[in-house]
């Protein structure tokens, strides 16, 4: 049953990349497990393009891609103007919401 | 009782709504061009009450033939009659119009006088025009809420020329007293109306009669004494009697237009314009109320120095003498009488304040032998205080003993107490005349050598309030047959002078002006030795006003303040710290201390994360601004809801 | 078939571990590439050849190198104090595997068409499709592109901003 | 497309400021006032061609958003809103021309501001639960980074307080809309009304207290009403003119909209709790304002105060009361926001707002004395002004109700005159504090900012029909529904 355990694989990726998000200290690193989400996702819309023969799941496939690259792009510039300006590259460094 | 009969005809008069917008204009006008008009303002608000004088008077015809004139229009809903209001005039209403515009036009020609040279002359002019507009309003209305709105509008202006010389802090805080103590007794009338809304869904006066055939006696009495509580603040009853005095501070013309000859009287007017809602139970509690009123502020009146104050007082006094005519039925009788005291109580009050701009001085003790230099005020402040003892035949006579004679006939009793009143009122009425204006002048503080006769444009209105004082009363008399009582649609009326009453009034008024030549003037004891220590207690506890003053400040204001305060404090750290309690174990103590003020967010929040994270975990966790522990519980929010959403 | 789909999956799996587990920085990168590429060929499986190389294109060959550079450009950030720990990874392993149980137990209750069902989607198909139907989203997505890259330019820009005024 | 174009108006303002340099803050405030004044102009436009009689929703746009969830964009003016988008309207431009006093951050300032504006004329004109909730939140963020940014003395800490707060109301009040959803799969307000009386009385009584805590917050009702006074203090000028004027409406306006037409069994069943709380409202706000030496401070106790009439009158369940409580909404609006400005005007010139401080100012500034015993007087209720149409018909209405609620609460009304005689006379009267000897009156603009408000407030109060005429079809509809005649749209 290859929609099935895809589809675990999808769900393991998305619940690694959460668990990454939650416990990565290095802003790039929470970059990366966010990649993992959206490969999670993107993986999810090929299958079932695949297994209903729909068009539309490969564009939007094909959309997460492109703003999976935006989205690394704008954290990038955001993570290396972080270390110039506060000296830091750990989110949890980062806490001017602190009430 | 006996209110006025349903007129014959009601004529529609657009021409009505001029008589209060006429002093509105000239308030306007004076508000924003005051001064550009400068010298001339005056003129706008004479000008303007004296058109609303001329229309009341082309009104009168109409008036006296028994006619009802009306406007009205639809104000708080467009579709329900109970809410559309309007202006009329009948007996009652028209006699109130005429006082009020005929006195306030010669006291805004007095003013002109009296404020001449102030810097906020318009000003005063426009407050003048504003009150007039308001009051015309109040007497005009034909609905309660019409009549409410009026009733506070004078509330406010009689506040704004109170403090009108609001550098002095005294004017600030007499005027702020009497707001607020008028609106303690307006909540009154306001709960009158909502109560009588509830009940009889009517608010029209001319439905009076109709309202009280199907309301139960309990509910009247009820509505009626909320009502009544609402007249005892505008005049100045016990026990809402103690803005009055303070409220001379304002200038003197206002005290004789607002404070003695027409606000204070629209008490007595919504009383007997209400009268039909009385029942016989209320009415005994305004005949009490009244009584006291008057016995109180005459014992009060013959100990005080301050001439103006004085003079409230027998205002007090005389307001009561009202009220116990409206307690007896007898609304015509406390009109009249209205209409009387309203002519000569300006008119003692125009003196005194001629005494006051002439010598600069208001204390008996600086006071005396003014008629010398002031001749013509002597002569009127001595023919209103004439007519105000109720000596044959002047105006004061007719009302008064109108009174007495309705009194013997309900009560024999109450003769003679009010009777001691009218000696306890010639009493002090004369000790301020006799002290002012004969003996001889007094020197210590100059007070009154350089003083001088006022100007013509003081002493002509005040000529005029006098031909009042005098003649006014004739109205009433048994001479021309009481026309004043077929206007207001009485029809039994005693013919004839009661020559009894005559006598007993004149012996209660000549015991009065000896009582004020001996004791008042001489300073002579009259109480036998032994019961002097009593005699002086009593004056101590009539000259210091009953104590009343400072026992409310003890009694009522400071422990509304203490409540605002303890209200406020109770805000500040019982509601503001209510959801702290769980939070604030887990805080050090020095944290405590810091954050003590801003306590009740943050321990809310912090007791929620306690609940999440167990006993151990610190408030600050979940603030700790990293965004990850924020996300961990947006993780745990999903995983939790969507399990349980699970279908 | 599912021996590929099988090595593909372990590949993609023990990847996406190191990515979220390691501490150096560097290699959890690497390891990405890896998840990266695996996810790549289960989408050449999946006969989406297109998109395969889209992916290795965009991720492998941009993203991933952009974040290779980041790491080093930060370097001396993280080099000098020691790469902290993970913070709560028992809460958090807690919570995503709750998450995945959720995740399993929903999509196990579900039924699925017979595999493969359909034909595969053609590039023909696609590209129609985007010019034609999500011409709009597509359009948009451009927008939000050049956005991303001017903003990427304006925040990186040197000098810096100035910092806001506390 | 009438609606869509308001709403448009402040939102295209925003985004041309945005695209302004932040040094052009001449362009960026004209920018401001045509949006805010464009927005005015429209919403008198509504005004002009509203039909008061007719008991439908007018002007009503309906677009497809989200069809699986059956979400629409539906916007649409009736009775009940036409006055708050009016309010809404007036009070956001006049509080943009007296927005001169904040002088750091304009772009962002103004942005913030036009943002704000958008969400609070959409709050009032959707009519669809989603819609309503998204706006309701976007009002939500620029009003706490304008407190935080541009406030004063706590800022940080008040407008935490007063986002966390609001937060956990409407985080109450999403919970009930998702119930509301499940239960009977739409958003329509409308449709939702019509089919109220179907709901059991349980669900009611719930989604009543949920809905009612995210409204009371707003209001805000005694107890949750600690918020405010701390937002308020803290706020810039126009901050506080429009928390005071439009965003505590929003609260009432919920139960108007929403509360009542939709669960009329469940509001039936906690009009005693309704009545209760605007009589502690009145009672206690008035008395807590009594004892305030801050005059801000004092002005948010005076509106805790005030809108307790607002509560008293939807208990009472009557055209009066109903009409007074809405009459009450506007005519608070536009006191307190009055009332709000001239406390920045003296603010802006003393730099202290401690009421002890002051004294005789009378003499000194006669413009701003006569605007400041203007604006006291409507505000304790003073017939001829529109607080006292708008109290008087709230107690009248629920007195038939809640005879001895209504009789303690007009005790409120002495203690208003109490407090607000209090700030004529430590402002205005007595001797000249002669430290402020040289205190300027107020200029052309600021007059021009308070002139509308007065003659609002003065012509409400001398003939309420011109209010009362519009909203009392639409008012009697719902109390008509809420009492269980069917409805009828």
């Amino acid at each position: 049953m290859p929609v099935q355990s895809l589809l675990l694989l999808s769900h393991a990726l998305f619940c690694l990349g959460i668990y990454g998000i939650l416990t990565r200290r290095h802003a790039i690193g929470l970059l990366l497990s966010i990649e993992l989400i959206l490969n999670a996702a993107a993986l999810n819309f090929v299958l079932f393009s695949r297994a209903f023969g729909h068009v539309q799941a490969q564009a939007f496939a094909l959309f997460i891609i492109a703003l999976a690259a935006c989205e690394a792009v704008v954290g990038l510039a955001i993570i290396i103007r972080l270390s110039r300006t506060a000296k830091t590259v750990f989110a949890d460094h980062v806490d001017l919401l602190k009430g | 009782m006996d209110h006025a009969a349903a007129p014959a005809v009601t004529l529609t008069l657009p021409q009505l709504g001029w008589i209060p917008a006429l002093p509105l204009l000239a308030f306007t006008l004076l508000l924003f061009f005051g001064r550009r008009l400068g010298r001339f303002s005056p003129w706008v608000a004479v000008a303007a009450l004296a058109g609303a004088l001329g229309i009341t008077l082309s009104l009168a015809g109409t008036v006296f033939h028994g006619h009802r004139v009306a406007v009205s229009w639809a104000w708080l809903s467009a579709d329900a009659p109970v809410w559309s209001i309007g202006l009329s005039v009948d007996g009652l209403s028209w006699l109130m119009l005429f006082v009020v515009t005929s006195i306030g036009t010669m006291i805004a020609l007095y003013s002109m006088g009296y404020m001449h040279g102030d810097p906020r002359l318009s000003r005063f002019f426009a407050y003048l025009s504003l009150f007039c507009a308001s009051m015309l309003l109040l007497v005009l209305a034909d609905h309660f809420l019409l009549l409410y709105v009026g009733w506070e509008l004078v509330g406010l202006c009689s506040y704004l020329l109170i403090s009108f010389w609001f550098e002095k802090p005294e004017a600030a805080a007499a005027g702020r007293k009497a707001f607020i103590t008028t609106r303690i007794g307006d909540t009154g009338l306001l709960l009158g109306i909502l109560l009588l809304f509830w009940t009889a869904h009517e608010l029209h006066f001319s439905q009076l009669d109709a309202v009280r055939a199907h309301l139960s006696p309990g509910l009247l009495t009820l509505i009626s004494v909320l009502i009544f509580l609402g007249a005892a603040g505008k005049s100045a009853q016990i026990p809402l009697h103690v803005w009055l005095p303070d409220a001379m501070e304002g200038p003197t013309p206002v005290s004789a237009l607002i404070h003695a000859a027409t606000m204070v009287a629209a008490g007595v007017y919504l009383v007997a314009r209400t009268l039909p809602l009385f029942t016989p139970e209320s009415l005994q509690i305004v005949l009490t109320i009244g009584l006291l009123t008057h016995l109180f502020a005459g014992t009060v009146a013959l100990t005080q120095t301050d001439i103006k104050r004085i003079l409230a007082y027998s205002t007090l006094s005389q307001l009561g003498l009202m009220m116990v005519a409206l307690g007896l039925g007898a609304a015509p009788l406390a009109m009249f009488h209205l209409g009387t005291h309203a002519f000569f109580k300006a008119l003692l009050f125009l003196g005194a304040g001629s005494v006051i701009h002439a010598a600069h001085a208001q204390e008996l003790g600086q006071l005396g032998g003014l008629r010398k230099t002031m001749p013509w005020t002597a002569a009127l402040f001595f023919i209103a205080a004439v007519s105000m003892s109720g000596l044959f035949p002047l105006s004061g006579f007719w009302s008064k003993d109108a009174i007495l004679l309705a009194a013997r006939h309900d009560h024999p009793w109450l003769l003679w107490v009010l009777l001691g009143g009218a000696a306890m009122t010639t009493a002090y009425i004369f000790r301020v005349y006799l002290r002012c204006f004969e003996g001889t002048a007094k020197d210590h503080h100059g007070a009154t050598p350089h003083a001088h006769e006022s100007p013509m444009i003081m002493v002509l209105p005040m000529a005029m309030l006098g031909l009042g004082a005098i003649g006014a009363g004739l109205a009433g008399s048994p001479w021309l047959h009481h026309p004043l009582f077929r206007l207001l649609g009485e029809t039994h009326v005693h013919e004839g002078v009661d020559v009894p009453i005559l006598a007993w009034s004149t012996v209660a008024a000549a015991l009065g002006l000896g009582l004020a030549w001996v004791v008042g003037v001489q300073q002579r004891y009259l109480l036998p030795p032994a019961l002097r220590p009593l005699g002086s207690q009593l004056y101590r506890l009539a000259a210091n006003k009953y104590y009343v003053d400072e026992l409310y400040d003890r009694f009522l204001i400071r422990p509304f303040l203490d409540l605002a305060r303890g209200l406020a404090g109770f805000d500040q750290r019982v509601i503001d710290g209510a959801v702290n309690g769980a939070g604030r174990v887990g805080w050090g103590l020095g944290e405590l201390k810091a954050w003590f003020d801003q306590a009740v967010v943050d321990q809310l929040v912090n007791g929620l994360a306690r609940t999440v994270r167990g006993a151990g975990a610190t408030l600050r966790w979940i603030q700790t601004g990293i965004v990850q522990q924020y996300l961990f519980v947006v993780v745990m929010a999903v995983v939790v809801l969507s399990a349980l959403l699970r279908r | 078939m599912s021996i590929a789909y099988g090595l593909l999956a372990v590949l993609t799996l023990l990847g996406a571990v190191w990515v979220v587990t390691l501490r150096n920085l560097f290699r959890a990168a690497l390891s990405l590439g890896l998840v990266l590429l695996g996810v790549a060929g289960l989408f050449i499986l999946l006969e989406a050849e297109f998109l395969a190389f889209v992916q290795i294109l965009v991720y492998v060959g941009a993203i991933l190198t952009l974040v290779v550079f980041a790491i080093m450009l930060t370097a001396k950030l993280h080099a000098s104090s020691a790469s902290p720990a993970s913070r709560q990874t028992v809460p958090a392993a807690a919570a995503a595997l709750g998450l995945f149980l959720v995740l399993v137990s929903t999509t196990n209750a579900l039924t699925w068409p017979d595999y493969p069902a359909a034909e595969a989607v053609s590039l023909a198909a696609l590209g129609q499709e985007l010019v034609k139907t999500l011409v709009l989203p597509f359009e948009v997505i451009s927008l939000v592109f050049v956005a991303a890259m001017v903003g990427a330019i304006a925040i990186a820009a040197n000098p810096p901003m100035k910092p806001p005024p506390s | 497309m009438a609606l869509t174009a308001l709403l448009a108006c402040p939102l295209v303002g925003m985004l041309l400021i945005l695209a302004l340099p932040k040094t052009a803050v001449k362009a960026i405030r004209s920018v401001a006032l045509l949006a805010t004044g464009a927005a005015l102009l429209g919403s008198l436009q509504l005004l002009a061609f509203f039909q008061p009689g007719r008991t439908q929703v007018q002007f009503q746009e309906k677009l497809s958003w989200i069809p699986q969830l059956n979400i629409f964009y539906t916007v649409g003016v009736d009775g009940i809103s036409l006055p708050m988008v009016l309010l809404t309207a007036l009070l956001s431009f006049l509080a943009c021309i007296a927005s001169t006093s904040i002088t750091e951050r304009q772009k962002e300032y103004y942005a913030l501001y036009l943002l704000l504006e958008v969400g609070m004329l959409g709050t009032f004109l959707a009519l669809d639960l989603f819609l309503f909730y998204v706006f309701w939140e976007v009002v939500l963020v620029p009003m706490y980074l304008m407190i935080g940014i541009w406030g004063g003395g706590r800022r940080e800490y008040s407008a935490f307080k007063f986002f966390v707060y609001t937060l956990a109301g409407s985080l109450a009040m999403l919970l009930a809309i998702l119930a509301l959803y499940l239960r009977t799969r739409s958003f329509d307000m409308v449709h939702l009304a019509a089919m109220g009386h179907t709901l059991d009385l349980g669900f009611q009584q719930l989604l009543f207290v949920a809905f009612f805590l995210g409204f009371a917050i707003k209001v805000p009702v005694f107890p949750f009403h600690t918020w405010l006074p701390d937002a308020h203090v803290d706020a810039p000028t126009p901050g506080s003119v429009l928390l005071a004027g439009v965003l505590l409406k929003m609260g009432g306006y919920g139960f108007f909209r929403i509360a009542y037409p939709i669960f009329p069994e469940g509001a039936q069943w906690f009009g005693g709790t309704m009545a209760l709380l605007g009589m502690i409202n009145i009672v206690y706000g008035a008395f807590v304002a009594m004892a305030q030496t801050d005059f801000k401070r004092l002005v948010a106790y005076s509106s805790v105060s005030h809108m307790g009439f607002v509560l008293l009158g939807l208990a009472g369940l009557t055209a009066e009361g109903w009409n007074g409580a809405m009459f009450q909404m506007f005519s608070h609006g536009v006191i307190t926001g009055a009332m709000f400005l001239l406390v920045g005007v003296l603010y802006d010139r003393a730099h202290t707002r401690n009421l002890e401080e002051f004294g005789g100012l009378g003499v000194r500034v006669p413009v701003y004395a006569a605007f400041l015993i203007f604006f006291s007087l409507a505000s304790l209720g003073l017939p001829g002004l529109s607080g006292f149409v708008a109290e008087f018909l709230a107690l009248i209405g629920a007195y038939g109700r809640w005879t001895w609620q209504t009789t303690v609460s007009v005790l409120g009304v002495v203690v208003a005159a109490a407090y607000m005689l209090k700030v004529i006379r430590q402002v205005l009267l007595g001797p000249l504090n002669t430290r402020w000897a040289a205190l300027p009156d107020m200029t052309g603009r600021e007059v021009i900012s308070l002139a509308p408000l007065l003659l609002v407030v003065l012509a409400l109060g001398v003939y309420p029909l011109l209010l009362l005429q519009i909203q009392d079809t639409a008012l009697q509809q719902v109390i008509a529904h809420v009492l269980g005649q069917p409805w009828q749209r």
